[in-house]
């Protein structure tokens, strides 16, 4: 898909943009109409006083021609309201008793998406990505702890706010496969501009497998490099913030790290999840992305190689 | 003489607001201990600063600092023990005794080295810019920082008022009870 | 425009006059229209709070009443000497208006003893909870209404004893007690949702 | 309205006015030196600096967004840091909005109101002086902490929980919420004055329903003011107050909530976009009037627009609040509501389609910027009715859609008109006219400018980058359209810029302007270019609606003093002569009354204990302000009472 469309309201890839790009093309053409005839008028207007000769205009006439033209008015405004209600309608139609239950919470700067389960050792946390099964309703819990932010998937939907102290639902329901991208709406602090959230579509069974993947506890390490980055990450600066399921640190102030290396980006979007670029941020975090939580951690040389060659093998 | 005068002061507000105002994100003081030591001196008798040795403190009149300072002070859950500075477990850190001394160095040294009786060393744990915050959030606890600087209510079930808006103390003894 | 053929001799008007003939009285209409806005949202935003909250008064006793109704006692008895003075003013009666001024002072001083009072007996700090921040918000607001009043008439007071007179300061007067009819009026509703609302609402 | 004759009259012989005008130009002399220059209340003089000042803060807020229009032009850009961003974006928001839009309306009221009804003082001249001087300490005040290092940092919307005590550092919030009070004050006290002005003053025989449209504009705009700010005065007194003396209004976890500062501060700011827009609708029917050589048409149904507007735009706040989840039903309301607006702004786009239809147009500058905004302002306010549609809403709000929506309605809207006003007004502030030929540059490099900046924002807030943000990914493909949006930009400064020359130019080498250079129809230009500092002599009364195209003459007013400021009080409904009031005459009280209420609001962002303090030499000021110099001794007075003679005569 085209960059520029991975995050645009005009190339839906759900029933509700769907919905609200068919209202945009409809007001879109009518306020044109309108447009253009209001200004003929004004020219024709101009003309014609510039030019014209004879017996002044027929006030009463002018009168009847104003009256007609706010009555014309008054009715376009009511057909839009009506196009504007009706589409609010079918997007909420939108609903299912047994839809996907994804509670987003946002924080400055990056997204925790969470999938609810019956058992809670089956709830699957990840961060600043969210897999949605093609075709499947998805009731979305929007949450903050801190500051108002938006949550916005043009491709998907129109916005809306997660508010400290209010919980907001979100029904979505993702039709094409793809990748898109969400991003922070109302600002959130000196990173608002570096808050985005991956959305990958995908059809059920391999959504599924993701699903069953993200369940399972954190890769062991392999190689003893490997092993040293494990320990500095459970035993060092790491672990006051980071969590990582099985054998590691379990903190919640930063994302969860269990299946960091399977995620498309670092930094809630900035990134590319490349071990160069990991090591980048590990290196010096606020240079990157300066003000966030992340603090320069002091890793160096073979420690910080060692804690990156761990984090790329938790799949 | 007078037009000396006002720039003078013109200079003050804008040194004192500036430092106020800083968002100081990328300041990384270097660390001021080696792993090794920090484990060491949990060992030993309290009191002792002499690793971090008088070095000044980054952030003592940041008011963004000091912020972050208390939100890693619950974060951090330093509360567990020194609750809201009311102390419980640990000692209260909102009245004036400072058993191990209130100087920015002296207590980066009791954050990082760890004390006697329950402090643990969080040396290697907390990156320094983050212990540097917090001692700038727990002098203003104390009142030992500017007023104009020190932070506002939290957007949770405030249990005092703000650090902002308690008084700071009067001449405070340092060194052992 | 062609040169004035006619003219309209205005030399035989009057040079003062009451009520809306007063500039100053429109002005001061103008300054209520402002005030009573500023107190209606803050008592929307009360019984907005109020909607939102599980529990009210929270986590707190409803307001003790004692003082509060002492204070609207005297505002409501302050009534009578404010027009009384009013009166005095519109016949330029100076020895009247300065009586019924200094009669207004000393109510005006008791109001604002008892309002001191009512502070303590709210039960609640404003720093306590959202309903403390807008309970002492409204309270506060009508007291700044007392003192700044109390300052105007104390200052016209000392005027009518000292001069310099004219017809002018008795239409200050009259203003006077339009804007102390203001303050009276407007206690009326904020009693109402401090006092009141907690118990009965 | 009966007169008697001139004849019977020695006081409108040639010689009689002319001694008439010698001594009121004494009469109402403003005091010399720079402390008369403190003390001046001659409302043409503050108007004129309430003008000057507010174009000088359209000047340092439009630099602010070439600063991000810099910034944004690449992709990744570092050329600011996103601290400073915050800082710049909140400070242009704030600056246009509060230090430019408002202001510049009031001032051409302070200015022209008085003046286009006929009378020789506005109602409250210290008064006025008072909001002037609190307006630009406060505009002072904002700046002075910004090169602090101390600019508010969280958008002129300042939304909790962001802005309050616990994620926002320092006092850069507390000054964004000052600046708030020291500007509502301002503009409420003028509004008082000119609502005042427009009910009581004005010239005998000018009935309501012979109101110049323009001063309708002013009359609704005030009461608008009356009724908005004291929303947004109260929500940032509370947001001081939770940051300072820990209130909890806005804390979710003490009862408190976020959403009542959204509803306060749109409940005042969606009016606000009123109170800029409906002095500029009254412009454009001043102007388009004018030119077209005719009485505007439907004066009526203008009039019962500029009010419908007023009205129905304290309705529609929550279209700004659409994506905070609000019940659908709710939301349709405010859909409606919205819509509705339209309405009388159609009403008026066609009254002044007939003007022109019946009229004779004249292609002069001025017209120019009224032609000018038809076509941008009528792209804003079509994009204004896609936002009021709630699912659209959902996809556009806070994008760069919105972005391009309110500058073609406030730019558009209202500096169109506004600087097509300039331009017609400057030989009557100045006394010489602008040069048609730069002026007709200036537009058209400001019209295509324009468009040029702002309409492919609409499309990069469909394609989805959202507002606020400092910088944007090279691979979401934003690049381009951002750099045509830039280099747009600057094309609007350029031409500021030669709108700047055009001014400095004619200054010098204008062309000297006679009393009505463009034969216009309103009283202001009854009088001399510019104006004598008496206003009129002698005062004019009015016959009809177009007092100057009339062709029977008009009585004219005798019988003022000369010797004192008299001024005529006339009645509400049909303006017949009700007494002559003497005005207040200069006085430095006013300007340090201001210093007073500055230093207290100030002092008080830094600690509670400043407004205590701070109050009492508020007091003092104010009553040196109001401490009477006229008058007798009590005993004195009471022996004239006693003896009959009260009321004092003009001699």
């Amino acid at each position: 898909m085209n960059p520029v469309d991975i995050q645009s309201a005009l190339h839906p890839a759900g029933p509700q943009a769907a919905h609200i790009a068919w209202l945009w093309w409809l007001m879109l053409s009518v306020c044109a109409a309108v447009f253009v005839i209001v200004l003929a008028a004004m020219g024709v207007a101009v003309y014609r006083g510039r030019h014209h000769t004879g017996p002044p205009a027929d006030e009463a006439a002018m009168r009847r021609a104003v009256s007609l033209a706010t009555g014309a008015t008054v009715v376009i405004l009511i057909a839009l309201l009506f196009a504007s209600v009706w589409t609010g309608r079918a997007i909420a139609a939108l609903g299912s008793p047994t839809p996907l239950d994804v509670e987003v919470t946002a924080a400055q700067w990056w997204w925790q998406v969470e999938y609810a389960a019956p058992q809670p050792s089956n709830r699957v946390t990840t961060a600043n990505e969210i897999h949605l099964p093609i075709g499947r309703v998805v009731r979305v819990l929007l949450k903050s702890t801190d500051v108002i932010h938006s949550f916005w998937i043009p491709n998907l939907h129109g916005k809306v706010d997660l508010i400290p102290g209010r919980g907001n639902v979100i029904w979505l329901r993702a039709d094409t496969a793809g990748t898109y991208r969400g991003q922070c709406a109302e600002f959130c602090g000196i990173q608002h501009a570096h808050m985005a959230l991956t959305v990958i579509v995908e059809p059920e069974p391999q959504f599924e497998a993701w699903l069953v993947k993200e369940r399972r506890a954190a890769e062991a390490p392999q190689t003893p490099e490997q092993q040293r980055g494990r320990d500095l990450v459970a035993h060092g600066s790491c672990a006051l913030c980071h969590s990582v399921q099985g054998d590691g640190p379990s903190a919640h102030l930063g994302p969860d790290l269990t299946h960091f290396a399977s995620r498309p980006t670092i930094a809630a979007g900035e990134l590319e999840n490349t071990p160069e670029n990991l090591a980048a941020w590990l290196a010096d975090p606020q240079r990157i992305k300066v003000g966030s939580r992340m603090p320069a951690t002091g890793l160096r040389g073979d420690d910080l190689q060692a804690v990156v060659a761990y984090l790329e093998q938790l799949k | 003489m007078r037009r000396l005068w006002l720039v003078s002061v013109a200079a003050a507000l804008i040194a004192v607001s500036c430092e106020r105002e800083a968002r100081r994100y990328r300041d990384q003081p270097q660390a001021a201990v080696p792993p090794d030591g920090v484990r060491l001196t949990t060992l030993r008798p309290g009191g002792g600063n002499d690793i971090a040795v008088s070095r000044e403190a980054p952030f003592s009149d940041n008011a963004q600092a000091m912020a972050e300072g208390k939100r890693l002070y619950s974060a951090f859950n330093c509360n567990g023990c020194h609750a809201m500075g009311g102390g419980s477990i640990g000692p209260p850190l909102m009245d004036d005794q400072w058993i191990y001394g209130d100087a920015p160095d002296q207590i980066y040294s009791t954050i990082v080295q760890g004390r006697p009786d329950g402090m643990p060393s969080f040396g290697g744990k907390i990156p320094d810019q983050q212990v540097w915050e917090l001692v700038a959030y727990v002098r203003s606890m104390s009142g030992l920082a500017p007023f104009d600087v020190k932070p506002g209510r939290n957007d949770d079930i405030g249990a005092r008022p703000s650090e902002a808006r308690t008084p700071a103390t009067g001449p405070r003894q340092t060194g052992h009870r | 425009m062609t040169p004035a053929s006619r003219a309209i001799d205005v030399a035989t008007l009057p040079r003062y006059g009451f009520g809306h003939r007063s500039l100053t009285w429109w002005g001061t209409l103008g300054l209520l229209a402002i005030e009573s806005t500023a107190f209606g949202l803050a008592i929307v935003a009360y019984l907005y709070l109020k909607g939102r909250a599980d529990e009210w008064p929270t986590a707190a006793l409803a307001p003790r009443m004692f003082w509060a109704n002492l204070t609207t006692a005297i505002l409501l008895v302050s009534a009578v000497p404010n027009e009384l003075a009013k009166r005095a003013a519109r016949r330029l009666d100076l020895g009247r208006v300065r009586l019924w001024l200094v009669v207004c002072l000393v109510l005006e001083i008791a109001v604002i003893a008892t309002r001191a009072m009512e502070f303590p007996l709210l039960n609640v700090r404003w720093d306590a909870n959202a309903y403390g921040s807008v309970v002492w918000t409204l309270l506060g607001l009508h007291t700044t209404h007392l003192i700044t009043d109390f300052g105007d008439s104390g200052v016209l007071t000392l005027l009518m004893m000292s001069g310099p007179v004219n017809e002018n300061r008795f239409v200050d007067v009259a203003e006077n007690s339009l804007y102390w009819y203001f303050v009276i009026a407007s206690w009326i509703p904020i009693y109402a949702v401090i006092y009141l609302v907690p118990r009965f609402g | 309205m009966r007169g008697q004759d001139l004849a019977a009259d020695p006081r409108l012989e040639p010689a009689a006015l002319a001694r008439e005008a010698r001594l009121l130009a004494e009469t109402w002399a403003q005091p010399r030196g720079i402390v008369g220059w403190f003390s001046n209340t001659d409302h043409k003089t503050i108007g004129l600096r309430f003008l000057v000042t507010s174009f000088v803060f359209f000047a340092l807020g439009g630099v602010l967004a070439a600063l991000m229009r810099i910034q944004l032009a690449r992709p990744d850009a570092h050329f600011l840091w996103p601290d400073l961003y915050d800082q710049i974006f909140t400070m242009h928001g704030t600056t246009m909005m509060f230090l430019f839009a408002v202001p510049v309306m009031l001032a051409l009221g302070i200015y022209f109101v008085p003046l286009m009804i006929g009378a020789r003082d506005i109602a409250f001249p210290r008064l006025v002086a008072f909001g002037y001087y609190m307006f630009v300490f406060g505009g002072i005040f904002l700046y002075v902490m910004f090169l602090l290092n101390t600019g508010p940092d969280n958008g002129w919307f300042s939304y909790v929980p962001l802005a309050g005590p616990a994620f926002s550092a320092g006092k850069r919030g507390d000054v964004w919420a000052q600046l708030i009070t020291f500007t509502e004050v301002s503009a409420l006290v003028v509004a008082v004055a000119l609502i005042v002005t427009i009910f009581k003053m004005r010239a005998p025989g000018m009935s309501l329903n012979r109101v110049p449209i323009f001063v309708w504009g002013m009359l609704v705009v005030s009461f608008m003011i009356l009724f908005a700010m004291p929303a947004v005065m109260l929500a940032s007194s509370w947001l001081i107050m939770d940051r300072l003396v820990g209130t909890h209004v806005f804390n979710k976890a003490q009862g408190g909530d976020p959403l009542l500062w959204q509803h306060l501060f749109w409940f005042f700011a969606h009016p606000e976009v009123y109170i800029i827009f409906l002095p500029a609708q009254a412009m454009m029917s001043t102007l388009i009037s004018t030119f077209s050589r005719r009485p505007v048409f439907g004066y009526l149904a203008l009039v019962l627009s500029l009010s419908a507007t007023a009205f129905i735009g304290f309705g529609v706040w929550v279209h700004h609040m659409f994506a905070t989840g609000l019940p659908q039903l709710g939301a349709s309301f405010f859909t409606a509501a919205s819509l509705m607006i339209v309405v009388p702004t159609g009403v008026q786009f066609f009254c002044w389609i007939a003007t022109l239809w019946s009229g004779r147009p004249q292609f002069t500058v001025p017209m120019l910027y009224a032609l000018g905004f038809f076509a941008v302002f009528l792209i804003g306010g079509l994009t204004g009715v896609m936002l009021a549609a709630v699912p659209l809403n959902q996809q556009v709000h806070d994008t760069f859609f919105v972005v391009a929506h309110l500058h073609y309605v406030l730019i558009g809207g209202a500096v169109f008109p506004l600087l097509g006003m300039v331009f017609y007004w400057f030989p009557k502030l100045t006394g010489r006219l602008l040069d048609n030929g730069i002026g007709t540059v200036a537009f058209w490099t400001l019209f295509v400018g324009f468009n040029l900046t702002f309409f492919p924002q609409h499309i990069l807030g469909l394609e989805g980058m959202p507002r606020r943000v400092y910088t944007y990914p090279a691979a979401m493909g934003w690049g381009g359209l951002n750099l045509m949006s830039s280099i747009g930009a600057m094309t609007i400064g350029v031409s500021m810029l030669i709108y700047l020359y055009n001014v400095a130019v004619s200054l010098r080498r204008g062309e000297v302007a006679a009393a009505n250079p463009w034969e216009a129809s309103t009283l202001e230009w009854a009088t001399a270019s510019p104006p004598p500092p008496f206003n009129f002599s002698p005062m004019p009364t009015v016959g009809d609606r177009d007092p100057l195209w009339s062709p029977d003459p008009q009585p004219v007013v005798v019988g003022l003093a000369t010797d004192k400021r008299e001024v005529l009080v006339t009645q509400l409904m049909d303006a017949v002569p009700e007494l002559a009031r003497k005005q207040p005459h200069p006085t430095i009280w006013p300007f340090l009354a201001a210093v007073a209420v500055s230093v207290m609001f100030v002092w008080s962002i830094f600690s509670p204990w400043g407004v205590i303090y701070g109050s009492i030499p508020i007091a003092i000021t104010f009553i040196g302000w109001f401490w009477p110099t006229d008058g007798k001794r009590p005993q004195a007075f009471e022996h004239d009472v006693a003896s009959g003679h009260v009321q004092e005569r003009a001699v």
